[in-house]
């Protein structure tokens, strides 16, 4: 990996201030993202992994939200402190994201055509009737049949697959160097979401765009990344590439976690669980953020919170038991 | 690594002395937060205390006309607060007690309006077929009544007077809440748990009572607070026409309808009476809001 | 579309016909009997009695009804009892009178209170946020008939601005063809009229304007604040679009239906609310005129007056249901 | 600084209208109501006659601030000895505004209109000659002939009222139904344009018999329902002249060197009955009691800003036959509760007080007096509750008898006492306008006679006796005359208010 | 272990499509179409299907929450569908029902006792202390504590109310929970915590349980037979590791090959299905399934194939078995 990364996130930490103070969404999180990769964020419900893409995008509502600090940096350019003219240049063009709800990211009352249009107009400066053409040459990239006729299109006239290839194609429409998915199957069913997963892999190979994809299903990553971040209320526990985090998991969050799924391939007697709920993030105040569910716990996760060991190569673990490695 | 699964470990862990917060309770301390929410409850709860204790506060009685002194149409001062009338009357006084028969008209009317809407709109949304047919169609009918119109010949036929505005005021209002309460009825008939209800085996009228109603409640609370802002406004509104209170009865719109004459002599005949009118409504429009905030399902979760 | 419509149009006609029969009722209960209202107090029993009968009020209730409403299927409103006109004829320019005057308040409250709740909810607990709001909620706080003698005070009397009331100068009255003096005045290309004309409109409209404009404003905000933070804002957001664009395109569109639903209603309000300002304003509107109709127990004029004015009303939720449809592309009427 | 008109902007009239002829300006006239017609004959409403007043002209005309009797289309009238024949010679040269000649025939045919009309077409002329006419015949082309079948005593006066004005037979025939919004007259105005409830528009009569007249190139009466509005216009110069002015402006308008105030004479009463056949108002003691309860300069000073006088008989005091030796019953309320407990109310009672809801100018705050009243009845110990109803309503529930006591007024139409008299207070009226129910025979007695009197010095005589036993009686407390006020721009010359409400502006100047 | 408890027959589910103003029906969603199986005492029934395919209204229409358009519905011998509203409302007693939604589904208004006390007060424990001690115990039953009873169901988390939700549906002793994808809305490693719970509960009760879900691995886990529908049909039902080993209709074939492996070794190539589910307002003629499957036959988009055993206790709606 002699390239620069496409995307480098570094220590970033985003809040949510309310009346009870605030809140780390996301704390001191640092991940890279490579040109062509595809980069898996797994995680429970509220761990941080929305937030983490929405900060990327400079989209946190705002208020309550902020990004307190770190760097996002993409091709080396800093967009923390970029302006909001800095970033709608940014948005849909370099970075392109697509989200978890097919039925509502498309605003109901334009065409496909429409939005898919002003995206591409807005960016690549092209008139129309150019824009109009592009769009059609997307929409057949993604394997919508009758494009043309897509295009005049209403969304609720599509079906949820339908609209999510839609979603993916306006998102590419730009060539963007990284696309952001956050949960784009999670809404679809299986046999659709093989569909969507398979697309996207072969658009990752076809034209080399970086991808995010943040999921909670284990088998999706499985699926399709190459490396993957686990994250735990908002921190990474673990990031590894994925035949690692399958195969040689360490954090017992991560232990936790894949034993816990029930599998096609075989019956389990019984199903592993991990105790308790995911804590509120903000709610654990000191020490490890796991401590209360883990089955390894030590007094010592209690007080400190643990770095970022290395267990291996390209392997990290946010947990003592792997203290040997050194701190990343 | 030892997987434990005893049924200790599932308990879930969490701090034990986290109180029962009832929706309610719930809704208050978003309510509490709400700045403005707050002033108009202040200001509203002033307006109460102001009826409530007004024998104590105003310093005369409503109806002290003093024709022939020389204290008509008297500028405020230390002795008359908010001025005199044409009457020679305490304006502050007479504004004080009008404070009962605003927040009376207000708050009867609206009861009337939300007594009789719901009774017609629970029935309509949850027995449905003809039955809601008609009492929509009842519904549609009122609505489409010009309202002030219709007020005027409520009062025509039943003759001016504070009461009978109230109850022109009470039907106008009625479509409103019945309207309201049946699409309350037929979305939360709807919902998950009135099937999970129906699964448990309840009968209907425990569902209507004990599920579909207490869900019902809130938005009824925060129209009601509104339309308390508009019936007084209403109120005030009738009373310009002279169908409304009677006199000497210190009705604020009657006061301003009354002094209308005094616009550029004795502007505080008008001022103060009006400016009770924008306070009153305004508190409860404020008040209304924020409980719509607070209140409100979709802001939960 | 034109099913539906047909179909919609069909059932009002259950709802007109309970509000006409609610009015015939209505209007029969109120004390005081026309003939005598007429003749004036100084007539006598056999002169009232003959009056009545001329009239057709000695009839029973279904027959003066059914013929009542034999005269509405074939367009006729009646005649007044008093000027003895067809209504038809007489309420037109009153109508139109009122209708103009609701109209621009209209516009006004519309583009004002869109806008404002459009910036409100763009720049969400911003000063101008709050200055908005607190301005809407006084403005439905606010008893019409006083923010009308508020108005001429400092516009017209002391300010010097604009007339105090009316719809022209009578000086050089206008030549009316439409009774929408904006109209006529157009058409005869009198620019110098039309300025008068549009002078005379804006206190009433102003008054008339104020409490559907605040109303309209907090709609516009909470809808569009709810849109807002809908998932298809986020994606146009993450294409890179203005906010500007963002809000007037996306955002405004999807929030314009629960605003045309309070447009709908507001206009109708308007039509038949519009009697303190028409008093005021000293307007020749069709409210003024059928509260003179009650004054005067004209059964015709109550009864087709408010049968009018609840035919435009419902007319009027019609069009905005239909506009739904041209809005929204999943609602679909058929 | 309201000197400058609001509609400097605003184009002047168009020369055209008047073609060629010195400009002698446009009046604008701002007052409350609409005209009901413009056919005098079929209305008893005050609006109409404002208007009409200047379309037509009757056979005799009152005088300019008066009631005394004065040639109008006829210059000279005689009566036979009986009483029973009335003889008009009717002025020559006169055209209708249609071109039609004004002459016997078309006087004999506006009253054989009226005599063929029922009752409930033409009010006035069934109560005021009803079938007391016997017939009007054309004796030769200006002489008219009156032959009745009792005599009557205010037959000119009656004459001269606004209703019997003379329209051309041309133009009744021609519209027919619709003649009441065409009017066709031989006044100093011509009718031009109506707009309901907006504005009516008369022009000058350029073939006007009074050479010279009318000053004015045109009338505008607009509508101007508000009070408070109507002044504003006024003080904006939007409108000339207004009438209904709040007693309350009367200090404003005369502090202000623009306007003037113009005091119509008072003919009229404002009173509040007392329905003599309901609870205790049935003893004379209690509505005597009452009248003693009431301090009319208070309420005067309070509410006509002192432009009124408080009135003591049923009609004021112009009104030929007014009894200036009837004392009022004085201010005193301990007289009153002396009275209540002699009638066996030592603690009062209770009783309904029914507050006018419009304004009249006898009565333009209805409701304040009525709080007045409410008040000072208190102070005796009677609890008066007051109600109010819609006008029409009010008016009929009055008339039924059923309101305890209430507010009301008249204006009397042509000065004369039997207008008020026998219109108000004989039991021939009641279920008319005898709202309080008052029946005394004697009374009855001496107006009957003293309607069908010729001699004026004996209906005098009359008519001051019954005022006496009225008094006595009690049946209403009188409270005021009022003098209404209309106020104009200062550029209003001779301008001058009529008793009877119906102004004639032919002699009117504006300034330009 | 094959004593049959309930007996499903040829049940239909049709949902008028309503239009115009008079509200005339223009036709209809055929959401349960001729759908029959059994459940045997003890055992897990586990439903599979796409959103949309009737897994839910099957449910309901099992405990007449929705009325059936036809069919029957045996339980314990008893035709359900028969019953008065009455005695169908005591009936549910016997048959209770998990929802979804842990959000939705519990009153936001009523305390957790209040909740879970319901089902008791209707079904006449009139007692209030013993509905108190028993309601603290059904709490410690699901892994919560008594000292929850008085809060509000906001106050929990999603797997904590899905608890409430089981200790509901058990309050009444039923013998039959049908639960509707009880699971979908958690995470992972809460997910886990109550497919164990519902485990031992069956265990410990003696449950018989319908399990709807649309996750096939959970299924698998937890049912003993699987059914499989595609647009309001069953096309398939068999014991859960035959369906697995051995899937016989192309629809679970699919199904089965796109469900993704948390293993990065298996990287199978899978033989992804074309098109989208049809909508049950206008399903295809014939077999339902014949617009997406790779084996379509002539036959397959005239005739409809009925379900039926091809292999002892394994049925399947496909033409390619019908030799
Ligand atoms: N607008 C907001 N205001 C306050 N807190 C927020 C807001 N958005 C997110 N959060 C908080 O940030 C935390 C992380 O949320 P995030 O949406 O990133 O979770 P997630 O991992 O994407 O979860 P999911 O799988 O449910 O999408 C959550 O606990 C949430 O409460
Ligand atoms: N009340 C109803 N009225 C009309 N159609 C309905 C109704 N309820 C369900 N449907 C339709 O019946 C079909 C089956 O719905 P059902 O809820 O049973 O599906 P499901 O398999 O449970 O799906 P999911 O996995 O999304 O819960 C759907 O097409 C749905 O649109
Ligand atoms: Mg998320
Ligand atoms: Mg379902």
């Amino acid at each position: 990996m002699t390239q620069a990364p496409v995307l480098d996130v570094k220590e970033l930490k985003t809040s949510f201030f309310s009346s009870d103070g605030e809140v780390p969404a996301v704390d001191n999180i640092s991940f890279s993202v490579n040109k062509g990769e595809i980069l898996g964020i797994v995680g429970e419900s509220g761990c941080g992994k929305s937030v983490t893409s929405l900060s990327i995008m400079k989209l946190i509502p705002q208020p309550p939200g902020k990004i307190v600090g770190g760097e996002i940096l993409l091709n080396g350019e800093d967009i923390v402190p970029a302006s909001e003219k800095r970033m709608r240049e940014i948005r849909g063009n370099d970075i392109a994201m697509i989200f978890q709800e097919p039925m509502t990211s498309l605003n109901p009352l334009f065409t496909i055509g429409n939005q898919l249009v002003e995206g591409i107009i807005l960016h690549k400066k092209v008139n129309k009737k150019e824009a109009f053409k592009i769009g059609v040459e997307m929409l057949k990239l993604v394997g919508l049949p009758r494009a043309e006729q897509i295009m005049k299109e209403y969304p609720h006239q599509l079906s949820g697959g339908m609209r999510q290839r839609v979603m993916i194609a306006m998102a590419l429409s730009c060539d963007p160097k990284l696309l952001i998915a956050d949960e784009p199957t999670t809404a679809l069913d299986v046999t659709i979401q093989a569909q969507i997963l398979s697309l996207m892999k072969n658009l990752n190979k076809k034209l080399d765009t970086a991808i995010i994809m943040i999921t909670h299903d284990l088998g999706v990553v499985a699926e399709v990344c190459q490396r993957v971040i686990v994250m735990y209320a908002g921190k990474v526990v673990e990031e590894a590439s994925v035949r690692d985090i399958f195969k040689n998991p360490k954090h017992p969050y991560t232990v936790g976690l894949l034993e816990s799924i029930p599998d096609v391939r075989e019956k389990k007697e019984r199903l592993y669980s991990i105790p308790g709920n995911v804590p509120k993030p903000g709610a654990i105040k000191q020490g490890c953020r796991f401590a209360a569910r883990c089955a390894n716990v030590h007094d010592r996760c209690f007080v400190e919170d643990p770095p970022l060991y290395k267990a291996a190569d390209g392997h990290h673990v946010r947990c003592f038991l792997h203290a040997a490695g050194g701190e990343n | 690594m030892e997987l434990s699964t005893n049924k200790e470990m599932q308990v879930p862990i969490e701090p034990a002395e986290e109180k029962a917060v009832s929706p309610w309770l719930e809704a208050w301390r978003s309510f509490r937060k709400n700045k403005l929410a707050v002033i108009g409850t202040f200001i509203v709860l002033f307006f109460v205390l102001l009826a409530i204790f007004a024998p104590y506060i105003a310093p005369e009685g409503i109806n002290e006309q003093k024709l022939t002194t020389s204290d008509r149409l008297q500028a405020p001062s230390s002795e008359y607060w908010f001025g005199t009338d044409d009457f020679g009357r305490d304006v502050f006084s007479r504004v004080v007690y009008g404070s009962r028969i605003s927040l009376w008209v207000g708050f009867l009317a609206v009861i009337g309006s939300i007594v009789i809407g719901c009774l017609l709109g629970i029935v309509a949304g949850y027995y449905g077929k003809w039955v809601d047919s008609v009492i929509s169609r009842f519904f549609d009918i009122l609505l489409a009544f010009p309202s002030i119109l219709l007020a005027i010949a409520i009062v025509a036929v039943l003759g001016p007077s504070l009461r009978n505005a109230l109850i022109a005021i009470a039907i106008i209002n009625i479509p409103n809440f019945g309207r309201l309460i049946r699409s309350r009825v037929l979305s939360v008939k709807q919902e998950e748990f009135i099937m999970a209800a129906k699964a448990v085996g309840m009968k209907n009228s425990r569902i209507l009572f004990h599920h579909v109603m207490p869900n019902s409640i809130a938005p009824i609370i925060v129209q009601g607070t509104l339309a308390i802002a508009t019936a007084i406004i209403e109120a005030a509104a009738l009373g310009f026409l002279g169908l409304g209170a009677e006199a000497p009865n210190p009705e604020w719109g009657k006061m301003l309808s009354d002094a209308r004459a005094f616009l550029t002599q004795a502007p505080w005949t008008l001022f103060f009476p009006g400016l009770a009118i924008v306070l009153t409504v305004l508190g409860f429009n404020l008040m209304g809001d924020g409980l719509r905030d607070a209140l409100d399902p979709r802001m939960k979760n | 579309m034109l099913s539906y419509t047909v179909k919609r149009l069909l059932s009002l006609i259950p709802v007109l016909l309970g509000l006409t029969l609610i009015v015939f009722f209505m209007i029969r209960a109120i004390p005081g009997n026309p003939a005598q209202t007429i003749l004036g107090q100084l007539a006598t029993d056999e002169a009232v009695a003959a009056l009545t009968k001329q009239l057709g009020l000695d009839q029973p209730w279904y027959t003066q009804f059914f013929h009542y409403l034999g005269g509405l299927f074939t367009g006729d409103l009646g005649e007044s009892l008093r000027t003895k006109s067809p209504i038809n004829e007489e309420i037109w320019p009153f109508l139109a009178a009122t209708a103009e005057l609701a109209f621009c308040a209209m516009i006004i409250a519309i583009v004002i209170g869109v806008n404002a709740g459009i910036i409100s909810a763009w720049f969400q607990n911003s000063w101008f946020d709050y200055v908005a709001m607190i301005l809407a909620l006084i403005g439905v706080s606010m008893p019409i008939f006083w923010l009308g003698l508020m108005e001429q005070w400092v516009f017209a009397i002391n300010l010097e601005w604009l007339p105090t009331s009316g719809r022209e100068n009578v000086r050089a009255p206008i030549e009316t063809i439409t009774n929408f003096y904006i109209l006529d005045t157009l058409i005869q290309g009198r620019m110098d009229q039309f300025w008068v004309v549009v002078k005379h409109l804006v206190m009433p409209s102003f008054a008339l304007a104020t409490i559907p404009m605040a109303i309209i404003a907090r709609i516009t905000r909470s809808t569009m604040l709810e849109v807002m933070k809908s998932d298809f804002i986020r994606t146009a957001r993450a294409k890179g679009l203005r906010m500007f664009w963002v809000v007037y395109k996306h955002s405004l569109k999807n929030a314009i239906i629960p605003v045309l639903t309070i447009i709908g209603l507001q206009t109708g309000l308007l039509l038949g609310g519009a009697i303190l300002t028409e008093t005021i304003f000293s307007w020749p509107g069709i409210g003024r005129y059928i509260y003179d109709a009650i004054n005067y127990r004209d059964y015709p004029v109550i009864q087709s007056g408010i049968l009018i004015i609840a035919v435009i009303f419902v007319t009027i939720n019609l069009i905005v249901d239909l506009l739904y449809a041209a809005i929204d592309p999943r609602i679909k009427y058929n | 600084g309201c000197n400058k008109s609001a509609g400097t902007d605003e184009k002047p009239a168009d020369e055209g209208d008047t073609a060629g002829e010195t400009s002698g300006g446009q009046l604008v006239f701002g007052r409350g109501g609409d005209s009901t017609s413009l056919d005098p004959a079929v209305t008893t409403e005050g609006e109409a006659f404002k208007v009409t007043k200047n379309i037509y002209e009757t056979l005799i005309e009152f005088g300019d601030q008066d009631t005394e009797i004065h040639p109008g289309l006829a210059t000279e009238w005689d009566t036979s000895e009986d009483g029973l024949t009335h003889t008009l010679k009717l002025r020559e040269g006169v055209k209708f505004h249609d071109g039609t000649d004004f002459n016997a025939e078309a006087v004999v045919f506006n009253f054989e209109r009226w005599k063929a009309g029922n009752a409930e077409q033409f009010y006035y002329y069934n109560s005021q000659f009803g079938d007391k006419i016997d017939s009007v015949t054309a004796v030769d082309e200006y002489t008219v002939e009156f032959k009745l079948n009792t005599p009557i005593a205010p037959f000119y006066k009656n004459l001269a009222m606004s209703p019997f004005g003379i329209a051309s037979p041309a133009a009744i025939e021609e519209f027919g139904e619709d003649f009441f919004k065409n009017p066709v007259g031989t006044g100093p105005f011509k009718f031009k344009e109506w707009k309901e409830n907006d504005y009516i528009t008369i022009v000058k009569n350029e073939e006007y018999w009074q050479e010279g007249l009318p000053k004015l190139d045109e009338v505008i009466f607009r509508v101007i329902p508000e009070n408070s509005t109507r002044l504003n216009e006024l003080a904006t110069g939007a409108v000339d002249l207004i009438d209904g002015v709040n007693f309350s402006d009367k200090a404003t308008i005369d502090a202000n060197p623009d306007l003037q105030i113009f005091e119509r004479p008072s003919l009229n009463i404002g009173y509040l009955g007392l329905t003599s056949t309901r609870g205790p108002l049935k003893e004379k003691l209690v509505r005597q009691a009452l009248n003693h309860a009431v301090n009319k300069q208070e309420i005067i000073d309070a509410f006509y800003a002192g432009a009124a006088e408080p009135a003591i008989n049923p009609m004021p005091p112009v009104v030929a036959g007014y009894n200036p030796d009837v004392a009022d019953y004085e201010y005193d309320p301990e007289k009153a509760k002396e009275l209540l407990a002699e009638a066996g109310y030592p603690d009062g009672f209770e009783m309904e007080l029914w507050a006018m809801p419009v304004p009249r100018p006898y009565m333009p705050e209805g409701q304040k007096v009525a709080e007045a009243l409410q008040k000072m009845f208190e102070e005796v110990g009677v609890k008066a509750k007051i109600v109010t109803y819609e006008w029409a309503t009010y008016l009929e529930k009055a008339n039924a008898g059923e309101a305890d006591t209430f507010l009301l007024g008249w204006t009397g139409d042509n000065g004369d006492a039997d207008n008020f008299l026998y219109v108000l207070l004989d039991q021939d009226s009641i279920g008319s306008n005898n709202y309080s129910q008052y029946q005394n025979a004697e009374v009855h007695e001496l107006l009957l006679k003293a309607q069908a009197s010729s001699d004026q010095a004996e209906r005098e005589e009359l008519y001051k006796q019954a005022q006496v036993i009225i008094k006595d009686d009690a049946p209403w407390i009188p409270l005021v005359h009022s003098t209404p006020l209309l106020a104009g721009s200062a550029k209003i010359s001779n301008f001058l208010a009529h008793p009877t409400g119906s102004d004639f502006l032919a002699n009117v100047e504006i300034q330009q | 272990m094959s004593e049959v408890l309930l007996k499903v027959d040829k049940l239909k589910k049709y949902f008028p499509i309503t239009g115009g103003v008079l509200g005339r029906k223009v036709g209809e969603v055929k959401a349960v179409d001729d759908v029959s199986f059994f459940v045997n005492k003890g055992e897990t029934l586990g439903l599979v299907g796409e959103s949309g395919c009737g897994k839910s209204t099957t449910g309901r229409v099992l405990m007449r929450l929705l009325e059936p358009t036809e069919g029957t519905v045996e339980f314990e011998g008893q035709d359900l569908t028969k019953l008065k509203a009455e005695d169908m409302r005591r009936m549910r007693k016997e048959i209770q029902m998990v929802f979804q939604d842990p959000f939705a589904s519990l009153n936001p208004r009523h305390t957790v006792e209040k909740i879970l006390e319901e089902p008791l007060i209707v079904h006449g424990v009139k007692d209030k202390e013993e509905r108190k001690r028993r309601v603290r115990e059904m709490l410690e039953v699901v892994g919560l504590n008594s000292y929850h009873a008085k809060r509000y169901p906001h106050q929990f988390s999603g797997g904590q109310r899905q608890r409430i939700g089981i200790a509901r549906a058990l309050m009444t002793k039923p013998k039959l929970i049908i639960a509707d994808e009880p699971v979908s809305a958690l995470d992972v490693s809460i997910q886990s915590q109550v497919l164990n719970l519902l485990e031992d509960l069956q265990k410990e009760f003696q449950l018989t349980y319908i399990f709807i879900a649309h996750d096939l691995g959970v299924v698998k886990h937890i049912s003993d037979r699987v059914g499989v529908m595609y647009l309001g049909r069953l096309v398939e039902i068999t014991e859960a590791d035959k369906l697995y080993e051995k899937p016989l209709h192309p629809y679970t074939k699919a199904l089965l090959a796109s469900i993704p492996i948390p293993d990065p070794d298996v990287q199978q190539e899978k033989e992804l299905l074309k098109g989208d589910l049809p909508s049950p307002a206008n399903p295809p003629l014939g077999c339902a399934f014949h617009t997406r499957c790779s084996a379509c036959m002539e036959v397959c988009k005239t005739t409809r194939p009925e379900l039926v055993e091809i292999e002892p206790s394994h049925f399947a709606a496909c033409h390619l078995y019908n030799k």
